[in-house]
């Protein structure tokens, strides 16, 4: 009995985990800075992509993730000084432009790393319940999930670069009267955006493997989540992820993968229909 | 005295902790021309907007004729015949004077009258040169006059003015005091102003809102001169 | 002039080989497509991402009705009813609760997404229409072309479906320009400009934007039974993300502003995906990807309004240049 | 009503819109016109097309094969053309996109007027070219592993069918290992519908028990409910034909859940899409396949093939079972173009009906069963190394597609275009 309750409670943190991680990066660009970033899907992809390569050449693992995240920053700020800067507040042309980066970006990669799936194995093995075992790295997984979501809460709540990106994403003129840099804090934003979705990558690689059409397994359901959670976009994300990772971890469960991705869908057409601002709509609080 | 055209009983509106209307009771007689005046912030344009619905009260009750429009949507007021002119020009800028004109009139017209109707309020408000100009390339005098004519052609019962004058040179807002006038002999008519000339030329009545509340409601040299008024005024000229 | 153009475009069969007919029909089959997506972005300013919904739907229907031995004019007509009937309902569901622009976006969208995945469950021998093997997939292959009426048991061929998807592009255009002049498209105007002052003038802008939405969804549909004619085979494809994308990219770059901007838009596209196909250069995306971030950066507001803004620069240039002398 | 303004302006834009895409039209119709009418005079090249995907989500089975087929031409035309011609190919990347698959199946055969299409990987790939390749009676060579059952004679299946395949694999997992207890795992598409079929009856003809079937989209990445189940079912052998990129996350999420040393996982699609090349050594090690070619396979042919390949393409890594269907659907077609003394399909296509074409290449001798247009082949089991590769375990001399011969037969019935599903109980 107590093993199918463990196993019952594993699937669906697993697959509220995985929802935070794909949706955390966006949360950010796309909840905060109103930049519809379709390109989301590929900076996971290069993250993933980046700790296969760095782990092959021998960096170890829990090296080479946050390594990943960092460089996909980067690759993140570049973007956003060449393209993304130009076009804060035409809020379809950050559509378009980022759709452009993602094909561009897909097409680079198989250029140059060829279309096979890259990985890199771990090694942490797995755990005995009864009849069932889980692999470790999925329970660190599900750890590090929340651990983000709680670091990226605290960042935003807690410490002085947080409210000066609050400040300048509700009012950039305000915040720039009152001496902040806001090209600045737009461009380390939307980098810390692309660094949290490199890192999603850089922490699913393991076990998913990164492949350079991956991203457009992610992209849609991140954006549901973050979309279903509304104004406050971190506790937004959290609640979506939970919903939406408990129906998908319990209906494909029981059914089938199909269905759990069906229902999730469905679920959150209604709660959009009912809850037109999103699930925290109302609440009080700040992000 | 006759059954008022519009009534409000205790109104209010909260934004973020601000009581931005607080309470409010105000009525009007029918044929009436009522200017409201109060400073910034004190809670007009928040009034109108309950008013014509687009914003939902967070309690109380507006009454037309009698007839509660608390819970109406903006189209359904706009059926039972009020007309609003906000306080920024909001107009179809993308479309002609005509155009304009026409989509107001073909609401309550068939095709041939409203055409009549349209060149009848063009006349009025003078703008026929301009008929086949884009609304958004007018001068934004102009534009105030297009969307007052815009309220007109839709032949209003009760029609409220958010800062009719606004911006507008000399000769314009005394252009724009006799089109007022001119609405008033067919509808009941409320307006927001801080031009006290203006408010003269037209009002006899008008009502100070202060804080989301009704200050004084006096006839405009009793108001005017009302030691109240010029405190919350103080430091402002009336201009 | 119009009439002149239509003339030359139906001339273009004698000239030119199957090949290019068959190229230029798929342009005007998407071409509807993106029409139907601008003529609601455009004008009544809702950006609905599910217009592959209605797309596949009318796709699959004609080719379920049709390769049941339903002739295959009956088979088009359902194929049309069918997505219409289905953006009423949904968009009854939607605008009437009036719900939020994005939302509306994402919902559309997730509602593709939901159809998209449902059918690409259907692989299974259980799932069959009457005669017809859903396949998931793999899609239906075989699908028939259109019967021609006076002909026994002929079908149309390239050149048929040529003709008949530029005639039914030019009158789909032509219908949406009338209707933009009737009251109810004058209302549909005044909604892109300033939905505030529709509904304060008492229009209810959830009627004509119902009206708006279902009007699209007919040619979304149209445009899924054509596209099934064109290349004989309907695929989960139909709904899918890249699909649902790919038209909002059609849709910008030709500017959403106008109705013919999306036409000129598709054919640019499509045409130079096809083209970058053909030419061996590698991935085909990563030339595609830096063409729209470039476009993006350069023609805000599409390509078509750049130009026509381009040549009456020039012509007030010109212009002065004259007064001046 | 007066709603001119904008439509005296923008009444033009139609016209401006029609007359560039009659203009585009023309453009590229001068373009490619030029001088193709005399495609088939002496001398002139015969044109084959090959479409594949060379960018998009399918180009994981694609690029070697492109290679394959250019590296094909490539050595009939240094040893003098066939029939005297040059080959010349003409390559289109269909993206990922049936709809492109389509477009250009018709390009090629009206536009550059080609003998024959080599190309389509999915199953619906090639269920769009077909009608267009009857349609102007062409000939299709699809070089690809499949579910089988097209019954066509304008069609050339150059891959493995499931009961070749599968007839190998599965007595060998049986009686050799002793798994008789089996879980099966299937891509949600037809091909893994109708190869599971096969494995439960195969499995069962064999004394074996299937617990639990289950399919997979194509887009499924997280395995973690499926693993949870197996666990449940604690199956000897797990079956899987699973597909594409998103899949490859079962062999990695398998081997740190339950891991290959508790349970066997033996599988008729894995290597294919050179996954192993891509696994660390723990997660390939132990997978079971069935493969009518390895780079591994110890034999003359096989060694000079992947070397030629490697040299050819300038890549040195594992070449697979796709590249070498490419290299191996040229040749069937060049020895049927020489036997029947010309290239044009029809001729062909007779040549094919003889059953007498073969060519005996890297992975064994290839030979095309005249009454289904479907190759008999040698299959070999082989296992995962820890080198990225596969040791050879054992082979089966020349399996004929036999599920496809029990329902076509194109002697008796040379219109049939069915693609039969074959009666699985």
């Amino acid at each position: 009995m107590f093993e199918v309750v463990a196993i019952y409670a594993y699937q669906i943190l697993f697959s509220i985990s995985i929802f935070i991680l794909i949706s955390l990066g966006l949360a950010v660009i796309f909840g905060m800075m109103k930049v519809i970033n379709l390109a989301h899907g590929e900076f996971i992809m290069l993250g993933a992509l980046f700790c296969a390569q760095l782990a092959g050449a021998g960096v170890p693992l829990f090296l080479s993730i946050p390594l990943a995240g960092l460089i996909v920053g980067l690759v993140g700020i570049v973007g956003e000084r060449l393209v993304i800067r130009y076009l804060y507040g035409r809020v379809l042309d950050t559509l378009l432009a980022t759709w452009g980066m993602s094909l561009l970006i897909v097409g680079a990669v198989t250029t140059f790393f060829g279309p096979q799936t890259a990985s890199t194995p771990q090694d942490l093995g797995n755990i005995s319940l009864g009849t069932f075992s889980i692999s470790v790295y999925s329970l660190l997984m599900i750890l590090l999930a929340f651990a983000l979501l709680a670091a990226l809460y605290l960042v935003w709540r807690m410490t002085r670069a947080g409210l000066i990106v609050r400040t300048t994403m509700q009012n950039a003129a305000m915040a720039q009267a009152l001496g902040i840099d806001t090209d600045r804090v737009f461009m380390l934003t939307f980098g810390f955006g692309a660094a949290l979705a490199g890192l999603t990558g850089a922490i699913l690689v393991p076990l998913f493997g990164a492949s350079p059409t991956m991203g457009a397994f992610y992209i849609a359901k991140a954006f549901v989540t973050v979309i279903a959670g509304g104004p406050l976009p971190l506790t937004g994300t959290l609640a979506a992820s939970s919903l939406f990772g408990m129906i998908d971890g319990a209906v494909a469960y029981l059914t089938t993968s199909v269905l759990g991705e069906i229902s999730v869908l469905f679920v959150a057409i209604l709660l959009l229909r009912f809850l037109p601002k999103g699930v925290t709509r109302g609440l009080k609080g700040r992000v | 005295m006759s059954a008022p055209i519009l009534e409000t009983r205790q109104l209010s509106k909260t934004f973020g902790g601000v009581k931005a209307i607080d309470r409010i009771d105000f009525s009007l007689a029918p044929g009436e021309l009522r200017c409201l005046i109060g400073p910034n912030g004190a809670g007009k344009s928040t009034f109108f907007k309950m008013l014509t619905g687009q914003h939902r009260p967070d309690g109380g009750q507006v009454l037309l004729n009698g007839q509660d429009i608390t819970a109406a949507a903006a189209h359904e007021i706009g059926r039972l015949g009020i007309g609003i002119k906000n306080q920024i020009p909001d107009v179809f800028d993308g479309l002609s004077v005509a155009e304009n004109l026409t989509l107001a009139a073909r609401f309550i017209l068939p095709k041939a009258a409203a055409a009549r109707k349209v060149a009848e309020v063009l006349a009025r408000v003078q703008l026929e040169p301009m008929a086949g100009r884009l609304v958004g390339e007018l001068a934004h005098g102009q534009r105030q006059w297009v969307e007052i004519a815009m309220v007109v052609a839709r032949e209003p019962i009760l029609v409220l003015l958010d800062e009719p004058s606004a911006g507008m040179s000399v000769e314009e807002t005394a252009r724009t005091a006799e089109l007022i006038r001119e609405i008033n002999r067919e509808a009941t008519v409320v307006a927001v102003e801080h031009n006290m000339q203006f408010i003269r030329s037209i009002a006899s009545r008008v009502t100070v809102f202060h804080r989301g509340r009704i200050l004084v409601e006096e006839n405009v040299d009793k108001a005017l001169s009302d030691r109240r008024v010029r405190d919350v005024y103080l430091g402002r000229s009336a201009a | 002039m119009a009439i002149l153009t239509t003339v030359g475009l139906m001339a273009v069969p004698s000239f030119y080989d199957f090949a290019v007919q068959y190229d230029i029909s798929k342009i005007f089959v998407l071409a509807l497509l993106a029409l139907s997506m601008s003529f609601l972005w455009g004008y009544v300013g809702i950006l609905s991402l599910g217009q592959t919904a209605m797309f596949g739907l009318g796709g699959y229907v004609y080719a379920i009705v049709a390769m049941n031995s339903v002739d295959t004019a009956t088979a088009a007509l359902i194929g049309i009813v069918c997505p219409t009937l289905f953006s009423a309902v949904l968009g009854y569901f939607l605008i009437w609760g009036r719900i939020g622009d994005i939302y509306f976006s994402v919902i559309t969208l997730a509602v593709t997404l939901i159809l998209e995945k449902a059918i690409r469950a259907t692989s299974g021998d259980r799932f069959v229409i009457g005669k017809v093997r859903l396949n998931g997939q793999n899609g239906i292959p075989g699908v028939p072309s259109l019967e021609i009426p006076w002909e026994a048991k002929a079908t149309l061929f390239i050149d048929g479906v040529y003709y008949l998807t530029a005639a039914v592009l030019i009158l789909v255009y032509v219908g949406l320009r009338l209707t933009l002049t009737t009251g109810f498209g004058q209302v549909l105007v005044g909604l892109r400009e300033n939905r505030r002052r529709v509904e304060l003038l008492g229009y209810d802008s959830r009627h004509y934007c119902l009206g708006a939405f279902v009007l699209a969804g007919a040619v979304a549909g149209l445009a899924g039974v054509l596209f099934a004619v064109w290349g004989n085979f309907v695929g989960p494809s139909l709904f899918d993300l890249d699909r649902a994308a790919q038209i909002v990219i059609w849709v910008i770059v030709g500017g959403r502003m106008t109705l013919a901007g999306p036409i000129l838009g598709t054919a640019l596209v499509v045409t130079l995906t096809t083209w970058l196909g053909t030419q061996g250069v590698g991935q085909v995306t990563l030339a595609l990807g830096a063409m729209l971030t470039l476009f993006v950066l350069l023609f805000k507001k599409g390509l078509l309004p750049t130009l026509s803004e381009l040549l009456s620069a020039v012509a007030r240039w010109a212009a002065s240049r004259r007064a001046a002398r | 009503m007066s709603f001119t303004h904008g439509q005296e302006g923008r009444g033009g834009m139609l016209r401006c819109v029609l007359t560039a895409l009659a203009a585009m039209g023309l453009a590229a119709a001068s373009l490619t016109d030029a001088g193709q009418d005399a495609a088939a005079q002496e001398g002139h090249p015969i044109v084959i097309a090959n479409i594949l995907d060379r960018s998009g989500g399918l180009n994981i089975y694609s690029l070697k094969q492109i290679q394959g087929v250019a590296m094909a031409v490539d050595e009939i035309n240094k040893s003098g053309g066939l029939l005297g011609r040059p080959v010349e190919i003409r390559f289109y990347d269909s993206q990922s996109d049936n709809t492109l698959n389509a477009q250009y199946a018709t390009n090629a055969l009206l536009r550059d007027k080609a003998d024959a299409i080599h190309g389509g990987i999915t199953s619906s790939s090639r269920e769009v070219m077909r009608p267009i390749v009857q349609r102007f009676g062409s000939l299709l060579f699809y070089n690809a592993l499949y579910e089988g059952g097209v019954c066509d004679r304008r069609h050339v299946s150059t891959g493995m069918v499931p009961a070749q395949q599968l007839e190998a694999l599965i007595p060998y997992v049986i009686n050799e290992k002793g798994a008789r207890k089996s879980y099966i795992l299937a891509a949600d598409y037809n091909y893994g519908h109708i190869t599971a079929k096969w494995m439960k009856n195969i499995v069962e003809a064999n004394g074996g028990e299937v617990v639990n079937i289950e399919f997979f989209p194509l887009d499924v990445t997280n395995f973690a409910p499926v693993l949870a189940r197996i666990q449940e079912a604690a199956p000897d052998v797990v079956y899987s034909a699973l597909v594409g990129g998103a899949h490859m996350g079962f062999y990695r999420q398998f081997e740190s859940t339950v891991g290959k040393d508790n349970m066997l996982l033996a599988s008729s699609t894995y290597g294919v899409g050179r996954e192993q090349t891509e696994l660390s050594p723990e997660e390939g090690r132990g997978i079971i396949i069935a493969t009518s070619f390895v780079d591994g396979l110890d034999t003359p042919a096989a060694k000079s093939f992947v070397e030629n390949f490697k040299a050819f393409s300038g890549e040195d890594d594992y070449v697979g079972e796709y590249g070498e269907y490419g290299y191996r659907g040229v040749m069937l077609w060049a020895d049927a173009v020489r036997k029947a003394g010309d290239a044009s399909p029809d001729a062909v296509i007779m040549a094919l009906k003889s059953g007498e074409i073969s060519f005996d290449g890297p992975g064994g001798l290839y030979s095309i069963d005249g009454k289904t247009n479907h190759t008999t082949m040698d299959i070999h089991i082989a296992v995962g190394n820890d080198k990225g590769s596969f040791d050879l375990l054992q082979s089966f001399s020349q399996q004929p597609p036999l599920d496809t011969q029990l329902v076509c037969d194109l002697h008796a019935n040379p219109d049939d275009t069915t693609q039969y599903e074959p009666e699985v109980q």
